[in-house]
């Protein structure tokens, strides 16, 4: 389903999806509901991520936030769920003032997306820089490119008059390898913060049964 | 009948993310539905980069595509699910000192 | 095709967008059509094979000796039973759940290739997307169980999300090797790259693959909550797990959605280890040549020829998913998770780091008679290359 | 050169199986304790590797060189592989590396060491048996008065005699004199641990630490020996080696040869290299390198310090006080140092250097090994302990062997080494299954054990057989027969020729003599007569297989080890005669002693003075064993009543010379008093010193202490009093109410967002559409 009625039905499919999810999650008291609506809003984003071409980020954001908003239910079932539901709503004033904000905010931001021009305007300043016109075509988004571009390849990167590339903005390697030991070291810090206090004189193995 | 996408639309889905991400933060006193409020408000950004690195919505664009905004969506992505871990052992660790999930009740450090 | 269709009605361009979407309604309605089949079929196998094992006979009655159309009979039985929503029960999440459930693995069909080109959506990350997509099924059963107001829908919900959320992680690490092998994550590239001769499947590639196949299978059992990892709905401790307060429609979309997940993974293990839609005997290139021909029939008997190939495996496959629930004891929840963090995953690791190795120290292949497409991997590196040297 | 060329290759893995073997094992040790005997299996099965490689290798070489009688006149001339598997690092011309270093003698040393350790090993599964469970030490009473229990320590036990393994193939394969000194230190750090087996008896570790202090004496002479080489020649290497850049350089023994005669130095490479170069045309042409600082006193002083490390190694007077004390290991322990591995390691480092040691040098090695042969064969007559007779006994045979080298037998002494190595890894082994019966080293309590352990008896007796030479007089003998023959000729020819120095030889004759006798006395104690304890008599019976077929093996091997092989003349001795080196200034005057000449060994193997030394041996040996008889087999005349009479000389030899004593005198009082006298100094001194500085101190801390109560506290707390008031004021702001603070954060954005569109147009413009 290619062309430009039909990327727009899709659109305005998944960015009322997108948008009314997000609607869900304000407007719902129940931290199940909302969960869902996040559910909904980021499904559309992966949606709205595949319609504009980025194949492998949208099916990333559908793995990744499956698995973390299951996470996130299920932590919102198990600490909601053994009590008579709580609606922990807030007061009046607070709804009076996130609105108030939230509108020169919003006033704001519609105006600079309006004022945007999307022209393409960057890449004629490289083309007329490098004099360069081979158009190297609609080359497919594969996930190779951007692995190549994490083990420090980057094709934009590249100089168009074919000089070499040089060090400091030829990949991602660094911020690659940063973020891993990053997500061990926050992995780790959390296994330790939520790790069960064992009370003395009862073996981890007890307490592993009464989770089941 | 349909006018064409374009970034500019893109932009309005991810301000309305952002903009219900932070009533969500203004107004939610659960601890999980403040983390869901973060996570909208990232989306909004991560939407926002895929828009101006998208090749089909800048067509005639050489190189067609720019990876740099991809690449950050996927940081932002990567970064967004360790500040999940965290944040969701720190909400068990609350919910386990306070007996609650309700954010106003930890306020033990206030002046 | 929408052009198609545009030009033959003679629409003005400002309602071409009519034509696309009769198109899609199309399309969806055709894959609807495949994926209900093969559920009634699948459950009609259930029933069979399970009769089989018990030594019965099975179904017999309806549809002649065999009992064709008993998937037809419990359907009608099913629609008219009456849809129950507990007192107790959230009723907006517990209407949505079984949606939630059934439709993304609707949506794996759509990037699913039956034969070589025969696919709904090429996407070129269609293995990557298949594996997310599948994940969202989870949703469904999670929100059903909570949903219901019953503890044993409560538990049943929560042991499969533990138990979803874990075997993913072996499961997308066993299919990255086909993935690592092909240098692609596309699924008809991936089958493409197990032409020939059977042991260019990809499970027969090397030891690591073949290790990899089975903990794909293990953990593709264990994703789709098929016994004997149907902890969700334990029926000798839950009840029936997630589902106790289901019934009549609503209960079938649940079940339509363990089926077609079945389907699904089988389709998705035969692409990336099985060789997909070639046949272990190159019987294809024999009849209509070496490459797709130029002429259109030849190309569609070959490529009909390659999904019934395709199919049969699928058949194979849930056959042998089916099998396994009838003759295998329910293991404990622990048992379940230590299984999947304890050895799936390691092992799963281990294989993917061998495979790595084995491409790089035996790029030919053990006897050297050279895989065809065995270093393609270390191609689309240099291909890559090659663009950044030459924009 | 292919099929040699093979060779390097096989004595590397050779000898690095024990090295995985002991890596292996000290990783998985614990598990493998609580498994049996896995660890057991590996190291023999590594070491048995090690042997199986040796032995390919060392037919690749005999293949290449054939044991012909007039191998200097074939076709190749026999020339050692030499070269660096792994260099270290290089400065200059000096390059550290580990080499190796391989002609005929390095091959039966690798063949002859990993096959003896490898009979070891299979003893050990016999010997240390109860290792496996846990131990209980009867000789150690514990405060309690109860006695020690621990586990079993059976694969640290292997863990070390692999160890032991590797370290002494190493020092055999090295090629320059650093790898060598590495490997000879890791033999003596090897011993220390098996010594100290037991660690838990403070004999066994006193021990351990008496034979690595020993050891340490001998060490620094051979530090110094290295220092003064390296320093004068440039090199430790022993043969020409090559650097990374291409350079090659001459080795050592080119350096002592150039000594010898001045006038090569002009021509650098050496009559054996010129003629392979002809046939050989792409070998480079060799440079010196170094300082060439070398003189010939020098290389005397060298050789000399390099002696002294040898002289601790294999235990010769004055260092070799730490052996008998070794004996608290266990007995296949002892085997092993005795036979194979540590005390060998000293001959055949003489051995290996012998190009490098100057006929004085060679002088004093042969009055320190006569000395030494007659003092161990005198103690070993007293003592009761068949493990110190054995001990003693080595000391005295290594004697001969330092004697045999030093008169210029360079095939003699080393020869003995090998025969001597299989007939007292016999003798030991067959101690060993002796105490394991009785559960007692001392003789006195045996007796009349030939019914009971009739294996080990028999091969005892061919042991005694072989070390006492015994043997048909100019035809054949058992093994100790031919190498001590062959030594005693020597020493024969070199009395002839300086008869100053002939005391040597009869010394060494009646030290044959004594041999016999205390090799007899302990059969005839042991398992003769009548049982003098019935208790132990009782529970006595033969070893298990595992023991008993070793013992066998190296019977064989005690008896036919000097023989040649029947219808060719290829024998142990024609082996080593083929990597035979001749020692410096041989046949020729001596510089310092002028009236000295080192005789050529090949005229010792004239018959005339074969004849007559092969009958006066035999006579030696027939008088030592008739003693025995009279005294031990027939107890014709009572032992204690000769003691009586003759007690001075008796508690003379009883008390090993007081050696002991002597060393305690000279050196441990000494330094204790030393000690002592610094403790004093200690004390009085400078802790007096210290003690007032530190009352002096205090007092100026008692000032500093008012200053800074009244000046530096005052203002401290005055601006702290400020900034506390500061912080009340603040701390209405800090609600603790995660909502109030995002709400300011959006305040702050929002007004940021106004801000920017008033002063910057639209902040989006300046972000993207710059252009």
């Amino acid at each position: 389903m290619t062309g430009p009625d039909g990327m727009a039905i899709l659109f305005w499919l998944f960015a009322i999806v997108t948008c009314g999810g997000a609607l869900v999650v304000v407007l719902s008291r129940h931290i199940v509901r909302a969960a869902v609506g996040l559910i909904l809003s980021l499904f559309g984003v992966a949606m709205l991520f595949l319609l504009a071409g980025a194949e492998f980020v949208g099916a990333m954001q559908l793995m990744i936030y499956v698995g973390g908003t299951v996470v996130l239910l299920a932590f919102g079932v198990m600490l909601t769920a053994r009590r008579p539901l709580l609606p922990l709503s807030t007061t009046r004033d607070q709804w009076l003032a996130a609105v108030l904000l939230a509108c020169p905010l919003t006033v704001i931001l519609v105006q600079a997306a309006l004022s945007y021009a999307p022209t393409d305007s960057v890449s004629a300043q490289v083309d007329a820089h490098s004099g360069v016109s081979t158009p190297v075509g609609m080359l497919p988004v594969t996930p190779a490119r951007l692995g190549m571009a994490l083990l420090g390849f980057s094709q934009d990167n590249h100089r168009p008059d074919g000089g070499e590339v040089s060090h400091g903005d030829s990949g991602y390697l660094l911020p690659f390898e940063l973020i891993s030991v990053h997500l061990l070291v926050v992995l780790i810090g959390a296994a330790y913060l939520a790790r069960r206090e064992v009370p003395s004189g009862m073996t981890p193995r007890d307490n592993q049964g009464q989770l089941q | 009948m349909f006018s064409p996408i374009t970034p500019a639309h893109y932009l309005f889905v991810g301000i309305v993310l952002f903009v219900t991400g932070m009533i969500c933060l203004l107004t939610k006193r659960n601890i999980i539905a403040i983390l869901i409020g973060v996570e909208l408000i990232l989306n909004a950004a991560n939407i926002n980069f895929i828009a101006f690195s998208s090749p089909v919505l800048f067509p005639k664009r050489v190189p067609p595509l720019v990876l740099d905004g991809q690449i950050f969506v996927l940081f932002v992505m990567i970064l967004a699910a360790a500040e999940a871990a965290v944040a969701l052992a720190i909400a068990l660790h609350f919910y386990s000192r306070f007996g609650t999930v309700d954010v106003d009740q930890g306020d033990e450090l206030k002046g | 095709m929408a052009q198609w269709l545009s030009d033959w009605l003679t629409l003005s361009p400002q309602w071409e967008w009519v034509a696309y979407l009769t198109v899609a309604l199309l399309q969806a309605v055709i894959l609807l059509a495949l994926v209900m089949t093969a559920v009634a079929l699948a459950t009609w196998a259930e029933r069979k094979v399970a009769g089989r094992i018990q030594d019965r006979l099975g179904p017999t009655r309806v549809g002649g000796r065999f009992g064709w159309l008993q998937p037809l009979a419990d359907g009608l039985k099913l629609f008219t039973k009456e849809d129950l929503i507990p007192a107790n029960a959230d009723a907006v999440l517990f209407r949505l759940a079984p949606y939630l459930s059934f439709a993304p693995v609707f949506g794996v069909f759509m990037a699913l290739p039956f034969s070589d080109g025969w696919v709904a959506h090429h996407f070129n990350t269609a293995a990557f997307f298949i594996l997310a997509v599948l994940g969202l099924e989870v949703f469904g059963i999670i929100l059903g169980g909570y949903a219901s107001g019953s503890k044993w829908s409560l538990l049943g919900g929560m042991r499969e999300a533990a138990q979803v959320v874990s075997y993913e992680v072996p499961l997308a690490f066993s299919a990255m090797l086909p993935i690592l092998l092909a240098g692609t994550m596309d699924l008809v590239a991936i089958g493409e790259a197990q032409r020939g001769w059977f042991w260019n499947w990809f499970v027969f590639h090397d030891p690591f693959t073949f290790v990899a196949f089975w903990i794909y299978v293990i953990c593709a059992v264990a994703g789709t909550n098929r016994a004997p990892f149907d902890l969700a709905e334990a029926e000798s401790e839950l009840v029936a797990g997630f589902h106790t307060e289901y019934s009549g429609f609503r209960w079938s979309v649940f079940y339509m959605g363990e089926y077609a997940a079945m389907a699904a993974v089988c389709g998705l293990g035969v692409v990336l280890f099985l060789g997909g839609w070639n046949g272990p005997i190159p019987v294809a290139e024999w009849l209509f040549g070496p490459a797709s021909s130029t002429s259109p029939i030849v190309n569609f008997l070959s490529q009909l020829l390659g999904a019934v190939n395709f199919i049969i495996k699928c058949i194979i496959g849930v056959v042998f998913m089916i099998s396994l629930r009838w003759t295998l004891p329910r293991p404990r929840i622990d048992q379940v998770m230590s299984m999947c963090w304890k050895y799936c995953f390691p092992l799963a690791a281990l294989a993917f780091l061998g495979a790595t190795l084995w491409v790089l120290m035996l790029p030919d292949g053990l006897l050297g008679q050279g895989h065809p497409k065995a270093s393609t991997c270390e191609q689309s590196v240099m291909v890559t290359v090659e663009r950044i040297e030459t924009p | 050169m292919s099929s040699l060329s093979l060779v390097p290759q096989l004595l590397l893995i050779a000898w690095m199986l024990p090295l995985a073997s002991f890596v292996f094992i000290f990783l998985t040790g614990s598990f493998l304790d609580r498994r049996g005997r896995a660890s057991g299996f590996i190291a023999t099965a590594a070491i048995a590797g090690s042997f199986l490689l040796s032995v390919v290798a060392a037919a690749l070489w005999f293949g290449y060189y054939p044991l012909d009688s007039n191998h200097q006149a074939s076709s190749h001339p026999i020339r050692p592989l030499s070269g660096d598997w792994y260099t270290l690092a290089e400065f200059g011309s000096i390059k550290l590396a580990l080499g190796y270093y391989i002609d005929a003698l390095t091959l039966a040393m690798y063949v002859m060491v990993s096959f003896i350790a490898t009979l070891i090993h299979i003893y050990s599964f016999g010997y240390m048996h109860e290792e496996l469970h846990e131990v209980n030490d009867p000789q150690v009473i514990l405060g309690d008065g109860t006695t020690l229990r621990r586990p079993g320590r059976f694969a640290r036990f292997f863990q070390y005699l692999s160890l032991f393994g590797f370290s002494m193939l190493g020092l055999v394969i090295a090629n320059n004199l650093l790898m060598t000194f590495v490997f000879w230190e890791l033999v003596g750090i090897c011993s220390y641990f098996l010594i100290g087996f037991y660690v838990e008896r403070s004999s066994a570790t006193s021990a351990g630490n008496k034979a690595f202090i020993v050891n340490r004496v001998g060490d620094f002479g051979m530090v110094l020996g290295l220092a003064a080489l390296l320093t004068s020649c440039g090199t430790l290497h022993f043969d020409h080696y090559q650097t990374t850049n291409g350079a090659h350089y001459a080795g050592l023994f080119f350096y002592a040869k150039a000594i010898q005669h001045p006038a090569s130095e002009l021509e650098p490479a050496e009559g054996s290299r010129s003629e392979d170069s002809q046939s050989n045309p792409e070998t480079p042409p060799v440079t010196l390198s170094g300082p060439k600082g070398l003189t010939y006193g020098l290389l005397v002083l060298a050789g000399l310090a390099l002696l002294c490390g040898c002289l601790g190694k294999s235990a010769q007077f004055p260092l070799h006080v730490w052996l008998p004390d070794a004996m608290e290991g266990p007995t296949p322990v002892s085997a092993l140092i005795h036979a194979a591995t540590m005390v060998a390691a000293g001959v055949y480092l003489v051995g290996r250097i012998y190009p490098l040691l100057t006929p004085e040098v060679l002088i004093v090695v042969a009055v320190i090994g006569t000395i030494t042969l007659f003092m161990a064969a005198t103690i070993a007559l007293t003592a009761t302990d068949i493990k110190k007779v054995l001990a003693y006994s080595t000391i005295s045979q290594l004697g001969y062997m330092m004697l045999g080298l030093g008169t210029g037998g360079w095939v003699a002494g080393l020869f003995h080494l090998f025969t001597h190595a299989f007939f007292k890894a016999l003798l030991f082994l067959g101690s060993g299954s002796v105490i394991h019966a009785c559960g007692t080293n001392e003789m006195p309590q045996m007796g009349g054990l030939l019914r009971k352990m009739p294996w080990t008896a028999i091969t005892m007796l061919i042991g005694c057989l072989a070390i006492a030479g015994a043997g048909i007089p100019l035809w054949a003998g058992f093994s100790g027969y031919h190498s001590k023959d062959a030594i005693l000729a020597q020493v024969y020819l070199f009395h002839t020729t300086n008869r100053f120095l002939g005391w040597i030889y009869y010394l060494a004759l009646v030290s044959a003599a004594l041999t016999a006798f205390y090799m007899f006395r302990l059969w005839f104690l042991t398992f003769i007569g009548q049982p003098r304890n019935e208790h132990i008599f009782g529970h006595a019976h033969e070893s298990p297989k595992s023991m008993t077929v070793p013992l066998v093996v190296l019977a064989f091997f005690a008896v036919v080890a000097g023989w040649s092989v029947p219808g060719t003349h290829w024998s142990l001795s024609a082996l080593l005669e083929q990597a035979r080196v001749t020692p410096l200034l041989e046949n020729s005057q001596v510089p310092l002693f002028g009236n000295v000449v080192i005789p050529h060994e090949h005229e010792s193997h004239e018959a005339q003075i074969h004849q007559l030394v092969s009958l006066e041996a035999f006579t030696a040996g027939i008088l030592g064993f008739a003693i025995a008889v009279v005294f031990y087999g027939a107890r014709w005349l009572d032992p204690a009543k000769v003691c009586q009479r003759f007690f001075g000389l008796y508690r003379f030899l009883l008390n090993k010379w007081y050696f002991d004593e002597l060393y305690s005198r000279l050196f441990v009082r000494p330094v204790t008093w030393v000690a002592s006298v610094a403790a004093w100094i200690d004390r009085a001194v400078i802790d007096w010193t210290v003690d007032h500085a530190a009352v002096a101190v205090r007092s100026l801390a008692h000032l500093d202490d008012w200053l800074d109560r009244i000046l530096v506290d005052g203002a401290v707390n005055r601006l702290a009093a400020a900034i506390y008031g500061m912080g009340e004021w603040f701390r209405q702001w800090q609600t603790g109410r995660i909502r109030n603070y995002i709400l300011w954060i959006v305040v702050g954005l929002v007004s940021l967002f106004i801000l920017g569109s008033i002063y910057f147009g639209l902040g989006m413009h300046l972000v993207v559409g710059a252009s």
